[in-house]
């Protein structure tokens, strides 16, 4: 009984912890010293990763409901909000802890001075994914949606003496709000039709039935409003804006787990109240799905490799990446699913280290281009090894858990009848990752030209923020003193700490290697693949849970069946490793001087792509609009 | 009898909504905006939402407004 | 897109979308033909069950109670990340706007515009707390509470001057309520965790229905949030403030 | 009514969009941004109204005083103008933070993210 108790009391508790965390460090970080604040928010972000990693082994099999405020439902409707947490979702959860606690770990020495806010910050940022990922209710699900982008907008600015970061943010805000709003009103609509707001009860009142013009809207405009936030083309023109500026350790958090949410929300609310539908809308809604996800995937690997910039690069990786994961959501099978999941944790660890190994350079080098870093990465070696694993295993290479991730991907692939697939995949993946190769090459071997050959040298390729973050993170927040309105300068101990031959602190190496350790143990892990994606998939059984139906009788329908332990399969081996040397010889064809003329034609070919990425809000909301009337004309043809 | 008071409060906001994105200079569009949000207080009320009517009331009467003044007062004053 | 491109496609984009909220809302019901079972259920359970007459209250704070935390902590990172973009940055500094004419004093504010100050604000304070305490009992409660409260310390501003005010240094206090706010709330949630209900149960003493004690932790939870919410606007508003009147670029 | 009601949502939610799209400074685009999100507030109001509904606040009543409109849509609706807030205000301290740092609150000469 006791043990029950405490397990259940695990629920709460995984958003309980940061949430008080956060509060405390907002308003009382100014009682603290600089160290204690730091070590705190680290402590509440580990526990919090402990308290999730809990939830996944306490979930297995069976999806865990918890009510808040005591309320179960009664007589077969849901009173309250509940938490049903299953292993995707508290898998999700952890990694946003794990990225949290070590972009936390890295800003110990990255922000001179940082006054608890960007702590506090980050803590309800981790606090607001873990309700993403836990909740069962649909409204919850969009506060949780607004919490996240609230939390990320004010971080994606913080460099607040640069243009670049408050554009960024501007346009993130813009068009993440227009995107909640849509969520706002898919979720009126779903109400109106099934009186509830519990995704259980919502799809069991939907069941079985055809989808009329209200149901078609109100999907378009749930899944349109969770791609905004998943950046999936033509949603996506704010991500490289925003991630392309944001400080370091908040690109972490982003490309990691903030875009991934979204597309965890589409697969959700799809699984628990749409699937269901009369009329065997799967297949069709899958070649929908995919669509938005190859688009994507091409999109972001072919905008990665025109980037000069190191951040805006990782931004279209991330997107490309982005676009595989929705191709693996959007296969609606849960091998599908499971690939996308061990792709999302295994990338988005990979991802987190990359930026960190950025944020190095930048620390040491002041710069983030390409182009002006060539041949200056003497002398950071561990960095250069960190971002040249990190691109390899991007690529694909074994063991680490995004080969498995890629395996599982291609069997679901192949089970559906879609073989074709995998070369979009292995195309965006080579090209990607190529892109980081070839800066790698050209910043530490000093291959390469030393001037950009894109046509038009637009500002974009060193948006003034070379000196960022160190110089700006001034926190002065002295008071007016009782005689003396002085000017507060505390940033000269900063701009000292910012040195160009000091040591590479080790708060700001290791966290990258750590990150990159973990995704090579889970690779290493026997039977990874089985546990990816249980129970999940099924929502008979999912709202069985939920509503008590079935009194404990939970089947465990959707367990994945993996073929052999298809990692070690010979051929998956050579596909990865192919992907790998591709990749490679993507970074050398563009390391080349001999082939300056392709790549002037490669660069003229997709001049027209650069110039849609304008950067303007106008632009950006224009896309939006369209893409949900896109959306939902589509939607209409896979539903009806 | 109350439809009749939605229908009005309804016109009140969709002609004000209007005028407030039509309304291109930001300072006359502070103005507009409060006549908006006394409009949209207005139609909650006669939507039998007094909570949201009274939120809105101090959101959009008192706290936004003072903003919007408070940012075009720095921007006018770096412009000066 | 030149601008012009932009419009035809925007104009495109917008039409399908009309269409699109056209076929929606065409799928309601028709306007107030009917409430959800779930919303009549709980109008008629809540005053019943929690001793409330204000039946939005009993959802917004008891059988959604989560929901209102996190958008309590919606509030809290928006200020918080308001107070870090507006932060006086490395080129900039806090100086009051220097006189036009350098020997001029500034005139103290008259007696009777402050009496009217303290006036005014004492009236807001007092409105701000009876809004915040009735909340379980009339429309109205924490957040509405709080916004006016916060209004009330601007009255102050307005009636005396500004340096006046920062004599007192009231930002970390604001900054301690505003998190004292959000944390409350956390904490009145964890009191049903340890009385082994679900966290954020009701588990106080639910009193007389009408009583402004009544309704178990809704009335806590009000308070909380207008703690919260006062301390939060009244930073927004102070941030704000500050901009237009104290911070300013450094010359170098 | 009906077509009055819902027709006031589509139209107020694209009028915002509108003007966030053409607008030609940050502040009056921030504005219109919170015209199109009261849309969303009035269609959750409209959705849990009922003609001839009382407030549900039950104090001082008839003894049999009809029914109450839903007071679940007037919940998430005070949720959503809370959000609308920080959302708006947050949107206000980086326009006026991108007016030092650009010198302009034209969306369409910011270019410092473009590719």
């Amino acid at each position: 009984m006791d043990l029950v108790v405490s397990t259940s009391a695990v629920v709460p508790a995984s958003v309980v912890v940061p949430l008080a965390g956060a509060a405390l460090m907002a308003g009382f970080s100014w009682l603290l010293p600089r160290w204690a604040r730091d070590l705190i928010a680290i402590a509440v972000a580990l526990a919090t990763t402990t308290l999730t990693l809990i939830l996944i082994a306490a979930s297995a099999g069976h999806p865990m409901i918890y009510w808040f405020s005591g309320w179960r439902p009664s007589g077969g409707m849901v009173i309250g909000i509940d938490y049903a947490v299953c292993p995707l979702g508290a898998g999700m959860a952890s990694l946003a802890g794990v990225l949290a606690s070590a972009a936390l770990v890295y800003c110990w020495r990255y922000f001179d001075s940082a006054r608890g806010r960007h702590h506090a910050l980050v803590l309800i940022f981790l606090a607001a994914s873990v309700d993403f990922c836990l909740t069962g209710d649909l409204f919850n699900l969009f506060v949780a949606f607004e919490l996240v982008a609230v939390t990320a907008f004010a971080l994606t600015g913080y460099n607040a003496g640069h243009p670049a970061p408050l554009q960024g943010a501007i346009n993130f805000a813009v068009t993440n709000s227009l995107g909640g709003m849509s969520v706002l009103m898919g979720v009126g609509f779903l109400y109106a039709r099934t009186g509830s707001l519990n995704l259980a009860q919502i799809g069991q009142a939907l069941a079985g039935r055809h989808a009329d013009g209200l149901i078609v809207v109100a999907f378009a405009l749930l899944t349109g409003g969770f791609l905004v936030k998943a950046a999936v083309v033509p949603f996506h023109f704010w991500l490289p804006d925003a991630y392309g500026s944001a400080p370091i350790p908040v690109c972490v958090l982003f490309a990691g787990v903030m875009s991934e949410l979204g597309l965890f929300a589409v697969i959700r609310v799809w699984d628990t109240v749409f699937s269901g539908l009369a009329g065997g809308s799967g297949p069709r809604m899958r070649a929908v799905l995919l669509g938005f996800g190859i688009l994507t995937a091409v999109v972001g690997a072919v905008m990665a490799l025109a980037q000069i910039q190191l951040k805006r690069m990782l931004a279209f990786v991330t997107m490309s990446h982005l676009g595989i994961y929705l191709i693996g959501v959007g296969l609606l099978t849960p091998l599908g699913l499971a690939g996308a999941s061990l792709l999302v944790i295994g990338d988005g660890l990979a991802k987190s280290a990359l930026f960190l190994g950025v944020g190095v350079v930048q620390h040491q080098r002041a710069s983030v281009s390409e182009i002006k870093l060539r041949g200056s990465g003497r002398g950071l070696a561990v960095t250069g090894v960190t971002i040249v694993l990190g691109a390899l295993v991007l690529a694909g290479l074994p063991p680490y858990v995004s080969s498995a991730g890629h395996a599982l991907l291609v069997d679901a692939a192949d089970q559906a009848g879609l073989p074709w697939v995998e070369i979009v995949i292995a195309l965006s993946v080579i090209l990607s990752s190529g892109a980081v190769l070839r800066a790698a090459g050209r910043i530490w071997l000093g291959w390469g030209d030393s001037e950009s050959s894109r046509p038009d040298t637009g500002t974009a390729d060193d948006p003034g923020e070379e000196a960022e973050d160190r110089s700006d993170t001034a926190d002065a927040d002295g008071k007016l003193g009782a005689n003396g309105l002085t000017g507060v300068d505390r940033d000269q101990d900063g701009r000292e700490r910012s040195g160009r031959l000091r040591r590479v602190p080790l708060t700001m190496v290791l966290p990258p290697l750590a990150l990159l350790a973990i995704g090579l143990g889970l690779g290493l892990t026997s039977g990874i693949e089985e546990h990816a994606a249980a129970a999940f998939s099924d929502r008979a059984a999912y709202a069985a849970a939920v509503l008590g139906t079935h009194g404990g009788s939970i089947p465990t329908g959707g367990r994945v069946v993996v073929p052999a332990s298809p990692a070690a399969s010979a051929g998956g081996v050579l596909t990865d490793l192919g992907q790998v040397l591709a990749a490679l010889c993507v970074a050398g064809i563009a390391l080349d001087r001999r082939a300056v003329a392709l790549r002037r034609a490669l660069a003229a070919g997709t001049g027209w792509l650069r110039r849609l990425h304008s950067g303007l809000v106008g632009d950006q909301v224009t896309w939006l609009a369209a893409g949900l009337a896109l959306l939902a004309a589509l939607s209409e043809a896979a539903l009806h | 009898m109350s439809e009749a008071v939605i229908a009005v409060a309804l016109v009140w906001v969709a002609a004000s909504g209007t005028a407030v994105v039509l309304t291109r200079d930001p300072l006359c569009q502070a103005f507009v905006a409060g006549f908006f949000g006394l409009g949209l207080a207005f139609l909650y009320l006669s939507l039998q939402a007094g909570d949201v009517a009274l939120s809105q009331i101090v959101v959009g009467a008192i706290a936004l407004p003072l903003i919007v003044l408070l940012s075009l007062a720095k921007v006018g004053k770096d412009r000066g | 897109m030149s601008r012009r491109a932009r419009l035809v496609f925007f104009a495109a984009a917008a039409a399908a979308l009309a269409v699109t909220l056209g076929a929606g809302l065409a799928g309601l019901p028709s306007f107030g033909s009917q409430i959800t079972s779930y919303a009549r259920m709980l109008n008629e359970l809540a005053p019943r069950q929690r001793h409330v007459t204000d039946v939005v209250s009993a959802i917004s704070f008891d059988y959604r109670g989560i929901d209102t935390l996190f958008e309590e902590f919606i509030l809290l990172s928006a200020v918080t990340g308001i107070s870090v973009l507006l932060r006086p940055l490395s080129d900039e500094t806090r100086q009051l706007p220097e006189d036009k004419v350098p020997d001029r004093t500034i005139p103290p504010p008259s007696p009777a515009v402050w009496l009217l100050a303290v006036f005014l604000s004492s009236l807001l304070v007092l409105t701000g707390l009876e809004t915040v305490t009735h909340g379980q009992l009339t429309p109205g409660g924490g957040f509405q509470g709080g916004v006016i409260l916060a209004s009330a310390l601007y009255v102050v501003y307005l009636g005396t001057s500004y340096v006046t005010v920062e004599r007192f240094e009231p930002a970390p206090l604001l900054e301690a309520s505003d998190g004292v706010g959000a944390s409350g709330y956390v904490f009145i949630g964890l009191l049903g965790l340890l009385a082994g209900a679900g966290f954020l149960s009701n588990v106080v003493g639910l009193g007389v229905t009408g009583n402004v004690i009544s309704g178990g932790t809704i009335p806590l939870l009000n308070l909380v949030v207008g703690v919260e919410v006062a301390g939060g606007f009244a930073i927004l508003a102070s941030e704000f403030l500050d901009q237009t009147a104290v911070i300013r670029p450094r010359r170098r | 009514m009906s077509v009055l009601a819902y027709g006031v949502v589509a139209w107020l939610f694209l009028v915002g969009i509108y003007g966030v799209v053409t607008s030609r400074n940050l502040i009056h685009l921030v504005v219109c941004l919170s015209v199109a999100q009261s849309a969303t507030d009035i269609l959750l109001l409209e959705i849990g109204y009922r003609t001839g509904g009382h407030a549900p606040v039950f104090v001082s009543l008839p003894a049999h005083p009809g029914p109450a409109v839903d007071a679940v849509m007037q919940a998430l609706a005070l949720t959503d103008v809370v959000v609308g807030a920080a959302v708006t205000a947050l949107l206000l301290a980086l326009a006026v933070q991108v007016h030092k740092r650009a010198g302009t609150l034209d969306p369409d000469a910011l270019r410092a993210t473009r590719d």
